[in-house]
C-alpha cells in the first residue's frame, strides 16, 4: 500500500474526512491550525462544509447544531480555545449529541507557550465544564494513529452519543510520519433523535433544561449509566514488557515513545522497566495497571505536566504499590533524562 | 569587513526554499548551509518559519553557529513564539556581500515574508530560488496540486522560482524504491514547468547506493531536527 | 361560518408558562401563523435562547433546539449550514440576543447566515427577576438600576435592528411592536417577509419585537401596553432598516 | 352586520383582559362567577349577539383562549 508523509495535524484532518466528517467549525490557534486550514483547502473539493467562527465559543456552537442535524462534524483548538469551548461541551454532553473535539495541546495556564505539554490532562478526564459529566479522551502516540483514532472517535462518538475528544501534543501535530491511507468509511448510524425537521414524524426536541429535580437526577443517572457501560468496554491500554518489569512506566502520547526508548536503554543495564500507555484517558485503563500492579514494584508516570494522571495511576493501583512521577512542562523530557530517572528509581529501589 | 554588494562584482550567493508545509526546506536549508560553512566565508541563514515554530532551525541555534553559520532568527522571548517578528538585522545582511539561505515558513503564508523582502532580494545580482518538492506529501502528489502551490507562491513572493530540489522521502520507512519513484515524479512536475530539478536530496545512508546513478545533482541530508526517540 | 381565529398546527396544546398579559405568547402564535400559512412547520427547525423563552421548545409544533445563553445564532448556523434547505429560526431575547450573545448576532449578520431571527426587546432580563439589560432605557428601574439607568454608570441602550441594518450579510431587518391590533398585524407580515428572505437565500433576516414584560416592570398588561407605546417607540422606532430586494447569494 | 360567534378555552385564560379593552364592541368581560384551574377568573361574552367577528380578540390574547368564527 503506498504511504503517504503527513504531519500529525493533517493525518487527522484527513481521518476525520476518511469517518465522513464533513463539517468543520474551528477558530485558529497555534499549534492546531493546520487542522483548520487542511479543511478549508479540502471541502470545497470534496463537498464539506468549513467555517471560520468569530470565537471559539461559537465555533463550538456550530458543532452543536451541525450535530443536532444529525452530521458528523469535528472542531480543533489548543489548551487556551478548549477551555472556552467548555461552556459548549457540557452541553453538547448532556444533549448527548456527538462530534469530536480536538485538543493539540500546550502548555499553560493562562496564555502559555505554544510548546508540546500534556497538562490539560484534567480539564479534559473530569469533563472540563459544569456539572456531572465525562466525554471520551483519546491519546495518539503516532502520526497513523492521530488517522486511525479520527475514525474511531466518530465511531464512539455515534456509537454512545457522546463527544469524543482527541488529546495530542503539538509535537504530535506537527510531526511527520508516513501514514497508510485507511478506507472511507461507509456506513454510518441512524440518527433518529436527530432535528432535521419534522416531516412524517413527530417533532424532535434537543434540550438541556430541567427545572424538575426528579427529571434531572434521571437525566444524571441516564449519564452515569452510559458512563457505566463505556468504561466496562473501551478502556484501551498498551503494555510493553511489563510481563517482568519491577518498574512500570505510565505514559500517553509522545511521552510513550520516550519511554519505549528510554525502556530498551535501561533494560541493557539489567533493570526491568515495562511501559503501559493508555489510549483512553478517560475511560483510564485502570484495569491494565491494576492488572500489573500484581507483578510490578513500583510505578511511574511519566507525563508533560507537573503531575496529573499520576493520580489516575495511584486510583487503579489504590495503595498496592507506590507511584512516583517525572514531569515537565513545555519542554518534552528526552529519553536520556528519562533514563537517568529510572536508573536512579532502581537505586533506590534495590531493584538493580 | 564587510562589502556592500555592488552589481556585477560580488560573488556572493542567495539561495531561498520555499515550498509547501513540511516538503523539508528546513532540513535541506540546514544541510546546504552548514555545506557551505565548511568552505570559505560568511555563510548566514535565515530562520523565516514564524507561522509554526515546531522543528525549525533555531532549535540547533548553538550547534550550527559553532560550526560557522550565523543564524538570523526571532530572539529572545520570540525565540519559539508565534508573533511574526522578523529580525531588523535580516535587510542588512541581505545588502552585504555574503552567502545567505532564507528558510520560509510553508506555503504562500511563508511566501508572505519573501515578498515583504523581495525588493532587497532583487538587488542581489544573482539568487536561486528553490521550490523543494516531496512528492509524498498532501498537496504535493500531483500536478494540478503542485501546479496550484506554484503559482500562489510565486505571486506571493512576488519573484519566479528558478530550480527545483527534489526530496522524496517517507523519513524513517524510505528506501530506494521510494526515492527514484518520488524522484521521476518531481522531474515530470519540473519537466512541465520548465523549471531545472537542481538537487536530489537523500539521507546519508543512501547517498553511496544512489551516486552512480545520479551523480552530481545528488546531495545528502542529515536530519538535524528529527528527535531520537521517533524511530 | 368560517374560521377566522384559532390556535395554529405549528403550535402544540401546551399552555404558555408566561405571565398574564405577556406578549411572548403573541410573539408565539404569530411565528406559528407564519409557518402555517408558509407551509413550513415540516421543515422548520427552532432555536431557543436563555430566558423567559427557554422553554418555547414545548410551544411551537416542529423540531426544536435549546441553545447555551445567547449562542442561537451560532447553534442555527449549524444547523443551517448542514441542512439548507430547511427554515432555520432562532427566537431570542434582548439579554440572549444583545449582550452575551452580540458576538454571535453581529457575525452571523455579516456572514448573510440564511436564518431568521426572532428578537424580542422588552428592556430587561424578565426571567432572572427584571435586572438591567442593553436595551433597558435610561431612567428606567431595573433591579440592578434601582435608581434608574444613567448614562453615565452604564451607557446607553443598543438599537440592534438599527446596528445590524450596517451589516452587508443583513438582507431584511425590521423593528415592530405588539401593542395594538395594527401593530401586531404588521409585525406578522414582518416575520412572513423574514421568513420569506430565507427562503429566497438573499441573506440574514431579524424581526426585533417590542414587546412588554407587566410583571417587571410592576404595571398591568393593558398599561404595560401603552408603556411601551409612549416610551419605547420614541426610542426604539418602528419600520423597516434593511431590505435588501436584488441580492443572491451562491 | 356580519355576524360572530366566540368559543373560549376557559382554562387556558390567565384573566390578562387584553382581549377586554380592545373589543370594539365592548361585549368581553371576565366571568366572576367562574374560577377556572389556574385560579383566574376566565374571559366570556356577555352579549354575543353584538359581535362581529372581527377576531381582535384572538389577536390579542397571549394564550390562544379564543376561538373566532364569522358568517
Amino acid at each position: 500500500m503506498d504511504k503517504v508523509l503527513m504531519k500529525g495535524n493533517e493525518a487527522l484532518a484527513e481521518g476525520a474526512v476518511r469517518a465522513g466528517c464533513r463539517a468543520y467549525f474551528g477558530y485558529p490557534i497555534t499549534p492546531s491550525s493546520e487542522i483548520a486550514e487542511y479543511m478549508a483547502r479540502k471541502y470545497p473539493k470534496i463537498g464539506g462544509t468549513f467555517l471560520q467562527a468569530e470565537s471559539e465559543l461559537a465555533a463550538i456552537n456550530m458543532v452543536y447544531g451541525a450535530a443536532a442535524a444529525g452530521a458528523r462534524v469535528m472542531t480543533a483548538s489548543s489548551g487556551p480555545g478548549i477551555s472556552l469551548k467548555q461552556e459548549g461541551i457540557s452541553f453538547l454532553a448532556e444533549a448527548e449529541l456527538p462530534c469530536v473535539i480536538v485538543n493539540i495541546s500546550r502548555g499553560g495556564p493562562g496564555l502559555g507557550g505554544i510548546q508540546p505539554a500534556q497538562s490539560d490532562y484534567f480539564q479534559a478526564t473530569r469533563g472540563g465544564g459544569h456539572g456531572d459529566y465525562h466525554i471520551m479522551v483519546l491519546a495518539p502516540a503516532g502520526v497513523q494513529e492521530m488517522m486511525d483514532l479520527a475514525i474511531e472517535a466518530f465511531e464512539l462518538a455515534d456509537k454512545y452519543r457522546i463527544p469524543v475528544m482527541i488529546m495530542a501534543e503539538g509535537t504530535l501535530g506537527q510531526m511527520m510520519e508516513p501514514v497508510v491511507l485507511r478506507e472511507q468509511v461507509a456506513e454510518f448510524y441512524n440518527k433518529p433523535w436527530a432535528t432535521t425537521g419534522c416531516k412524517n414524524r413527530k417533532p424532535n426536541i434537543i434540550n438541556t433544561l430541567h427545572l424538575s429535580p426528579d427529571v434531572l437526577e434521571q437525566r444524571n443517572v441516564h449519564l452515569q449509566n452510559k458512563y457505566i457501560n463505556i468504561k466496562l468496554r473501551e478502556k484501551r491500554a498498551e503494555t510493553y514488557m511489563t510481563e517482568d518489569a519491577d518498574i512500570v512506566v505510565v505514559a500517553f502520547g509522545i511521552m510513550a515513545r520516550v519511554a519505549r526508548k528510554s525502556i530498551m536503554e535501561v533494560r541493557k543495564q539489567g533493570v526491568k522497566v515495562g511501559l503501559i500507555r493508555p489510549i483512553t484517558l478517560w475511560p483510564f485503563p485502570d484495569d491494565v495497571v491494576e492488572k500489573v500492579s500484581d507483578t510490578a514494584k513500583i510505578f511511574l508516570s511519566l507525563e508533560i505536566s507537573m503531575g496529573q494522571m499520576v493520580e489516575d495511576i495511584k486510583l487503579a493501583v489504590n495503595g498496592r504499590r507506590p507511584v512516583d512521577f517525572y514531569g515537565r512542562i513545555g519542554i518534552t523530557p528526552n529519553p536520556e533524562e528519562v533514563s537517568k530517572r529510572l536508573l536512579m528509581l532502581a537505586a533506590e529501589e534495590g531493584l538493580r | 569587513m564587510r562589502k556592500q554588494v555592488c552589481e556585477g562584482i560580488s560573488l556572493a550567493s542567495l539561495s531561498i526554499y520555499a515550498g509547501g508545509y513540511g516538503s523539508g526546506k528546513t532540513e535541506v536549508a540546514l544541510n546546504f548551509a552548514l555545506e557551505k560553512a565548511a568552505g570559505a566565508g560568511e555563510v548566514v541563514l535565515a530562520d523565516l518559519d514564524f507561522v509554526n515554530p515546531y522543528f525549525v532551525s533555531r532549535e540547533v541555534k548553538a550547534d550550527i553557529e559553532q560550526k560557522g553559520i550565523k543564524l538570523i532568527a526571532p530572539s529572545g522571548e520570540f525565540f519559539l513564539g508565534d508573533v511574526p517578528n522578523v529580525p531588523a538585522e535580516i535587510i542588512g545582511f541581505l545588502r552585504q556581500d555574503n552567502d545567505m539561505l532564507l528558510d520560509l515558513a510553508g506555503d504562500e503564508i511563508g511566501a508572505l515574508m519573501l515578498g515583504y523582502l523581495s525588493r532587497y532580494v532583487a538587488l542581489r545580482p544573482n539568487y536561486d530560488l528553490y521550490l523543494v518538492l516531496n512528492p509524498y506529501r498532501p498537496f504535493a502528489m500531483d500536478l494540478h496540486s503542485i501546479k496550484e502551490l506554484k503559482v500562489l507562491l510565486e505571486d506571493t513572493a512576488n519573484l519566479k522560482f528558478t530550480g527545483i530540489i527534489s526530496n522524496p522521502n517517507l523519513v524513517e520507512e524510505t528506501d530506494i524504491d521510494v526515492i527514484r519513484k518520488g524522484h521521476q515524479k518531481v522531474l515530470s512536475f519540473a519537466k512541465s514547468f520548465g523549471i531545472p530539478v537542481k538537487y536530489l536530496t537523500v539521507e546519508e545512508r543512501f547517498y553511496d547506493q544512489l551516486f552512480p546513478e545520479y551523480r552530481a545533482m545528488l546531495k545528502k541530508l542529515k536530519l538535524y531536527l528529527r528527535p531520537d526517540w521517533l524511530q | 361560518m368560517k374560521i377566522v381565529a384559532q390556535k395554529p398546527e405549528s403550535l402544540t396544546d401546551a399552555q404558555f408558562h408566561y405571565c398574564p398579559g405577556c406578549t411572548h405568547g403573541i410573539i408565539h402564535r404569530l411565528i406559528a401563523e407564519c409557518l402555517d400559512e408558509m407551509n413550513l412547520r415540516e421543515s422548520a427547525i427552532g432555536i431557543c435562547p436563555v430566558g423567559c423563552a427557554v422553554l418555547a421548545y414545548n410551544y411551537f409544533n416542529c423540531d426544536m433546539l435549546e441553545a447555551a445563553h445567547g449562542r442561537a445564532p451560532a447553534v442555527a448556523t449549524g444547523v443551517k449550514r448542514m441542512l439548507p434547505d430547511r427554515c432555520v429560526f432562532t427566537y431570542q431575547g434582548d439579554g440572549d440576543l444583545a449582550s452575551i450573545g452580540m458576538g454571535e448576532i453581529v457575525h452571523a449578520s455579516a456572514r448573510g447566515e440564511k436564518i431568521t431571527v426572532i428578537f424580542v426587546n422588552n428592556t430587561l432580563y424578565g426571567m432572572t427577576g427584571g435586572q438591567m439589560a442593553p436595551t433597558t432605557l435610561l431612567g428606567q428601574v431595573t433591579t440592578t438600576s434601582p435608581y434608574g439607568r444613567t448614562a453615565e454608570q452604564a451607557g446607553y441602550p443598543i438599537k440592534i435592528a438599527e446596528l445590524l441594518a450596517q451589516n452587508e450579510g443583513s438582507a431584511y431587518i425590521s423593528r415592530m411592536a405588539v401593542n395594538s391590533p395594527a401593530n401586531i398585524r404588521k409585525t406578522k407580515k414582518s416575520i412572513k417577509k423574514a421568513f420569506q428572505t430565507q427562503i429566497d437565500r438573499k441573506g440574514f433576516s431579524l424581526v426585533e419585537i417590542l414587546s412588554t414584560c407587566p410583571t417587571n416592570w410592576g404595571l398591568s398588561p393593558i398599561d404595560a401596553l401603552k408603556w411601551l407605546e409612549e416610551n419605547m417607540i420614541p426610542y426604539y422606532p418602528l419600520g423597516e432598516f434593511k431590505v435588501k430586494e436584488d441580492m443572491q447569494y451562491g | 352586520m356580519t355576524k360572530g360567534s366566540l368559543s373560549f378555552s376557559t382554562e387556558r385564560c390567565k384573566a390578562c383582559e387584553l382581549c377586554i379593552c380592545f373589543c370594539p364592541q365592548g361585549i368581553l368581560a371576565l366571568d366572576t362567577d367562574i374560577i377556572n384551574v389556574h385560579g383566574f377568573h376566565p374571559v366570556s361574552v356577555s352579549e354575543p349577539e353584538k359581535c362581529t367577528g372581527c377576531g381582535i380578540c384572538a389577536l390579542m390574547c397571549p394564550d390562544l383562549v379564543i376561538t373566532v368564527k364569522r358568517e
